[in-house]
């Protein structure tokens, strides 16, 4: 019965710490300024796309993968400016329809600019599988878990050890007090939506060469990206990641011995029973609220 | 770069100012997915038409009048395909509609078309678009139905017992999925595995391995990029050896590119235009398809596919019909199609009769492996 | 400001009657064992220093906050087990401490809104328009217009809620709450954030209602002057269990209570 | 100030209906009529849509499965099983409305982010279900074969005849939610949005009032769902994924929160917007994502809020209008 075990959890880790990274987009986004960024699946994108583009255009591999991803922190933080700040105080559903109509305008020009087909990204260090436990490992697999851990200690360290890491903490807590004690909140949320863009394109780079992109790849793995967190606990940057691992894992398992075709389901059923019996997710603690 | 057909349309139109009934464009629609998942498919069929209408136009039209299409993108979304057909009908007045790409959106608008009594080339393979026949619905893009056979010959030629498939989760993969758990047992083969994967999925590992534990002795793959490309990669890092064929609609150099060294040793049928050049020289066909594909080539500086084949032979059998008719008439041009026999196109050798508008034969399809990187003829 | 308070008659069974509530959030006793009981067609006052519990026994009585032990009878009736919006029909209702206005709606919408639990009709004869509906709803119309002039708003009543200053949205939650022809209503701290003109203006609302509405008051209230002024009888708590409870001039000589709020003199 | 107000809701429905009766006659020719049916059906999602996130305020980005299950229950029964149509017309609300009230319960107790990811969540999983029951549902490339609308004997042939068929459908959907704003349930609901701790003070039950509106938005999507697989003939779960959830909230959000007749200007506009873009051939979808952007930042609180914020500004040109 668990023949295929070891290889369903290596795929679902690999799928799952790509969930994780675009969790944790949405959460530096939700945390500094309380909007859920549905265009983060096309940050993503971007991030595979733009390397594919600059890679065709002659830069090596390693940089072409900066550029692109600083290419589309530069996105992230003009939308935050064009189309974000300017909805401040707006009901907070005015928000989610603007990342919606962000995250059009995102495809539309993706599909103009690169054209409508799938592209891929050549793999980091080769194709040939490694195999252990019973599992053949792809090298991309190892490149995109070792890139997951070394970002999620990067973060750690940001949080925990720098000014505007704090202040981006602050800002989540209560943006009221962050701004009396002169947090330019205002800066703080430019610099989310810009670090949310690095994140997602990186999260896209490292996985083109496994799961190719195109266009319209965004969609699918934002909502996959919203589900990691909400399962990790919303707000909690390391439960995003957790939450995506898990995601994958149990996508990996549900297709592997039950119906491949009900993949997709299987996470989002997951999901709700969670939502119905623990809302605030597996790490994140019960908010009480206050009568 | 791009004349806009509509554009064209308009001067025309302003060009033919004088009541000369000769001079005045035959009007004809066309409905296609230029975007949206099925945009592989249309856009090149969209780009030959145009391509095409440019060649006839060039050469005096047909009778003696050019011939404009309107071209609209259902962007591969049924309400689209409906508002597209009305609008074809009811505003343009079209003679003939080609398209849609797909199989369902053709089967949405079928209906419609038939009701209006304008007859529709549809570029989609889906069998129920034909069967049971409507007469003012004709198909060009052949049926699942001899891809499959193509391959059991070939599967039935190297003494294969166990079969196992894995199919795309949307119309062209659940078509070939219904034709393939036909065909299978009826070849004498015994199936092992029947496993499926999402359009969209990025990672089809669970799905290989669990067919490797059935043993058998090949595997079918049945759709459309990038996922058979994900398939034939994941093969290759599982480290399975069991051959793999895969359908024809992943017979375009996009999907070789995509697989990269894992389409090594592949098998697949496809139309012949895919290997124009390689041809033997008795092929009738062969000087019209290698034409094809170097102008399509030079236009449109990407390799040419199958999928525009279908674009081809949709307009050229319209075209034919209205030369047949000797009128535009929707109902004369329904007859003069029906009619056709013989017809030399992209997809094959055409011949339509009452109970037949798919026109196509077992020789659509030949057997192709993909060997460092091109394509190798493996036999008719 | 309102003659001396009589001293009122021997009580009647008390309205409401609170007995040994405790209510403990993990482990803070927000309440221990507290009796509490309000006279019928009495204002009576629950005072006390910040966090000895007041607003959580207005929770506990209103249902917004479950009792741990204890029980809650309302005209000797138990409600202790009714969810919140039962209570409402029971005859509780009550203001908020930050104001809970519907904004997006009408100021007579609002008040409307207060009689929800006594419009009767059904949905289908709402959708129909149905001749039992019209009547309900032009009754309903009919008293939430009387309770809007009782307070004194009866001319703004087709100004937006939100539109309206704090001081008269105030006045607004009050009159929404009386719309629902309650037997007993609880203010949470109405005097919080009004000037002294209007501090007085709701000192004499408060009597009004007692006494030309006849509808019995509790008030939670830190305002001293306000408290004394009209309260029949004070309740004093004290870190969630009553110090005292008596008349104002009762309490405001009795030592616990000195002691409790101005702390010991040395 | 004594304002009848129960004949303004029927006033204004009976000049509605005669409106939309009249359109066909002023359209240049009758293609636009299958866009006008298009945006009918879209505008009765869309009114009960508002009344549950612009009244109520509960957020869902999954009403298409519900539009689905309509379409589908009816396809089934009709085509599959041979009933008559007004029992597939029956089965196919029923079903919606059934599958919502059974769902309302968890999720309504969720707020904000968590209720906009669990009714998301759940209008997957249902397009799911569409696409792989394939011997119930027909699969991916759909469901063929559904018989037109026949009602009383009469079969609804031609796209005029469903376009009068769905002008009365939509008036009385309209008619029923004005009708229904304006009474002890439509207070409530406005009541609870802004504040629920007061209005389960003042006797409203908050969850069954939730699930009421939930259900009864469900049911209108069902409906809307039977009558478009009637008109098409033909449906395909393409057409009731996640992206048909989302432009059914931007139709409601663009026409405005909270307003009957936002929801179906929003529905109207939204239906027609990809039909005139179509000129622009590739770029249409940058031209629909651009149009979404600054409509929302210019107009927050949707077309109805913006003439309404207009119509109270020409009255007070003279007295400065505190409140912009």
């Amino acid at each position: 019965m668990f023949a295929g075990a070891p290889q369903y959890i290596v795929s679902g880790l690999t799928q799952g710490a790509a969930y994780g990274l675009i969790g944790l987009g949405f959460t530096m986004i939700f945390n500094t300024t309380g909007i859920i960024n549905f265009a983060q699946g096309e940050f993503v994108m971007l991030g595979g796309m733009l390397s594919v583009c600059l890679l065709g255009a002659g830069l090596p591999l390693p940089l072409a993968i900066v550029a692109a991803c600083l290419a589309t922190a530069v996105i992230g933080g003009l939308m935050e400016r064009l189309t974000i700040r300017p909805l401040a105080g707006a009901p907070a559903v005015n928000a989610v329809i603007i990342t919606i109509g962000v995250s059009i305008l995102l495809r539309g020009g993706a599909m103009l600019a690169f054209g409508k087909d799938t592209v891929a990204l050549p793999a980091f260090s080769g194709v040939k599988p490694i195999l252990a436990l019973g599992a053949a490992i792809q090298p991309q697999s190892l490149w995109v878990l070792a890139v997951t851990l070394a970002l999620l200690a990067a973060l750690k360290l940001f949080f925990s050890a720098t000014i505007q890491g704090k202040a981006m903490l602050a800002c989540a807590c209560q943006k009221k007090a962050a701004s009396l004690v002169g947090i330019s909140v205002a800066r703080m949320a430019l610099l989310s939506f810009a670090i949310s863009g690095l994140i997602g394109a990186t999260a896209g780079a490292i996985l083109a060469p496994i799961t190719m992109t195109a266009y319209d790849v965004g969609m699918m793995l934002g909502l996959k990206g919203f589900a990691a967190c909400i399962l990790g606990g919303l707000g909690n940057p390391f439960g995003a990641a957790a939450g995506g691992l898990l995601l994958g894992v149990l996508e990996s398992f549900g297709a592997g011995y039950v119906a491949s075709g009900y993949k997709d389901a299987f996470a989002f059923i997951v999901l709700l029973l969670l939502l119905f019996v623990k809302p605030s997710g597996l790490f994140g603690k019960a908010g009480v609220e206050r009568v | 770069m791009r004349i806009k057909a509509i554009l064209l349309a308009l001067c025309a139109l302003f060009a033919a100012t004088g009541p000369v009934r000769a001079a005045e464009p035959i009007r004809l629609g066309a409905v296609l997915s230029v975007t949206g998942p099925a945009s592989f498919l249309g856009e090149p069929e969209r780009n030959t038409i145009q391509m095409e209408l440019d060649k006839i136009n060039a050469a005096g039209g047909v009778l003696g009048r050019p011939v404009e299409v309107v071209i609209l993108d259902d962007e591969t979304d049924v309400n689209k395909a409906v508002l597209a057909v009305d609008r074809l009908i009811k505003k343009e007045n079209v003679a003939a509609i080609l398209g849609p790409t797909t199989s369902g959106n053709s089967l949405a608008v079928m209906g419609k078309a038939a009701a209006a009594k304008v007859p529709l080339i549809s570029c989609s393979a889906a069998e129920k678009i034909t069967k049971p026949v409507n007469p003012y619905i004709y198909k060009v893009a052949p049926s699942d139905r001899l891809a499959v056979a193509r391959i059991l010959t070939h599967a039935k030629g190297k003494g294969y017992k166990k079969l196992a498939i894995l199919t795309v989760s949307d119309g062209f993969g659940q078509a070939g999925r219904e034709v393939l758990k036909e065909l299978i047992p009826a070849g004498g083969f015994e199936m092992t595995a029947d496993e499926v994967f999402g359009p969209k999925d990025t990672d089809m590992t669970a799905q290989l391995t669990k067919i490797q534990g059935t043993s058998p002795d090949a595997v079918i793959c049945w759709g459309t990029n990038p996922g058979p490309a994900v398939v034939a990669k994941n093969r290759v890092q599982l480290g399975i050896t069991t051959p793999l064929y895969m359908s024809h609609g992943v017979a375009s150099k996009k999907f070789i590119e995509l697989a990269g060294d894992a389409a090594e040793g592949l098998l697949l049928p496809a139309g012949k235009i895919t290997v124009a050049e390689k041809l033997p020289d008795t092929d009738l066909e062969k000087t019209q398809l290698v034409a094809y594909a170097k102008s399509y080539d030079e236009r449109f500086k990407a390799p040419v596919s199958t999928f525009g084949g279908h674009g081809y032979d949709s307009l050229h059998l319209a075209v034919r019909a209205i030369a047949d008719a000797g009128s535009d008439k929707p109902e004369a041009i329904r007859d003069a199609l029906e009619k056709i026999k013989g017809f030399a196109g992209i997809g094959g050798i055409f011949t339509f009769t009452p109970e037949d508008h798919a026109g196509l034969g077992p020789d659509a399809f030949i057997m192709l492996g993909i060997e460092k990187g091109d394509w190798v003829i493996v036999g008719q | 400001m309102p003659a001396a308070n009589a001293v009122s008659p021997a009580p009647p069974a008390p309205l409401l009657d609170v007995c040994a509530a405790t209510v403990r959030f993990g482990g803070i006793h927000a309440l221990t064992e507290a009796d509490f009981a309000i006279a019928r067609g009495s204002v009576t006052a629950l005072i006390g220093p910040n966090g000895a519990g007041k607003t959580t026994m207005l929770n506990a009585i209103t249902g917004m906050v479950p009792l741990t032990s204890g029980d809650i009878r309302l005209d000797g009736a138990d409600i202790a087990g009714l969810p919140p919006h039962k209570r409402a029909a029971a005859g509780v209702v009550r203001t908020f401490q930050n104001l809970e206005v519907f904004t997006s709606m009408s100021v007579l919408e609002n008040v409307m809104a207060g009689r929800h639990a006594l419009t009767r009709y059904t949905v289908a004869a709402s959708i129909l328009r149905t001749p039992g509906f019209r009547r309900a709803e032009a009754a309903c119309r009919e008293a939430a217009l009387d309770c809007l002039e009782f307070v004194g708003l009866a001319d703004e009543a087709d100004t937006p809620a939100g539109d309206l200053p704090y001081g008269k949205q105030r006045l607004l939650e009050m009159a929404r709450a009386l719309a629902a022809d309650p037997k007993l209503l609880l203010l949470d701290e109405p005097a919080a954030g009004l000037n002294s003109k209007e501090t007085a203006r709701l000192g004499d609302l408060i009597r009004a209602v007692c006494d030309r509405r006849h509808v019995t008051v509790g008030l939670v209230e830190h305002d001293m002057e306000l408290v004394m002024a009209v309260s029949d009888h004070i309740t004093v708590l004290h870190f969630g269990h009553p110090l005292a409870a008596g008349t104002p001039d009762a309490i405001q000589a009795n030592p616990e209570v000195i002691k409790a709020y101005l702390g010991e003199d040395e | 100030m004594k304002r009848p107000i129960l004949g303004q809701n029927a006033a204004q429905a009976v000049l509605f209906f005669a409106l939309l009766l009249a359109v066909p006659y002023g359209l240049p020719n009758e293609y636009y009529l299958s866009i006008c049916i298009l945006g009918s059906l879209n505008a009765v999602i869309a009114v009960g849509l508002n009344l549950l996130m612009g009244y109520a305020g509960q957020v869902s980005l999954g009403h298409a499965a519900f539009y689905g299950l309509g379409a589908y229950a009816t396809a089934i029964c009709t085509t599959r099983f041979g009933l008559p149509i007004p029992v597939g017309m029956a089965a196919g609300v029923t079903l919606a409305a059934a599958v919502a009230w059974i769902v309302a319960l968890p999720t309504l107790k969720l707020k904000g982010n968590y209720l906009a990811m669990a009714t998301l969540g759940f209008g997957i999983i249902v397009s799911i279900v569409f696409n792989e029951a394939v011997d119930l549902t027909g699969g991916p490339s759909g469901f063929v074969g559904i018989p037109r609308l026949a009602l009383f004997g009469h079969t609804f042939e031609s796209d005029h005849g469903y376009y009068n068929l769905m002008a009365v459908v939509l008036t009385l959907v309209v008619l029923l939610a004005l009708n229904l704003m304006k009474s002890r349930t439509g207070r409530a609901l406005r009541a609870l949005h802004v504040s629920e701790k007061a209005a389960s003070s003042l006797g409203v039950d908050i969850a069954a009032h939730k699930r009421f509106v939930f259900v009864l938005s469900a049911a209108l999507a069902g409906l809307a769902g039977v009558l478009y697989a009637h008109y098409l003939s033909f449906i395909a779960p393409a057409s009731f994924g996640f992206s048909f959830s989302v432009q059914l909230v931007v139709m409601v959000v663009l026409g405005g929160m909270a307003s009957v007749w936002g929801s179906v200007a929003g529905a109207f506009f939204l239906t027609a917007l990809p039909e005139a873009l179509r000129e622009f051939e590739d770029i249409d979808i940058l031209v629909y994502g651009a149009i979404l952007v600054l409509t929302i930042m210019y107009l927050p609180d949707g077309l109805a809020g913006g003439i309404k914020r207009l119509s109270r500004k020409l009255r007070r040109t003279g007295v400065d209008d505190a409140r912009s």
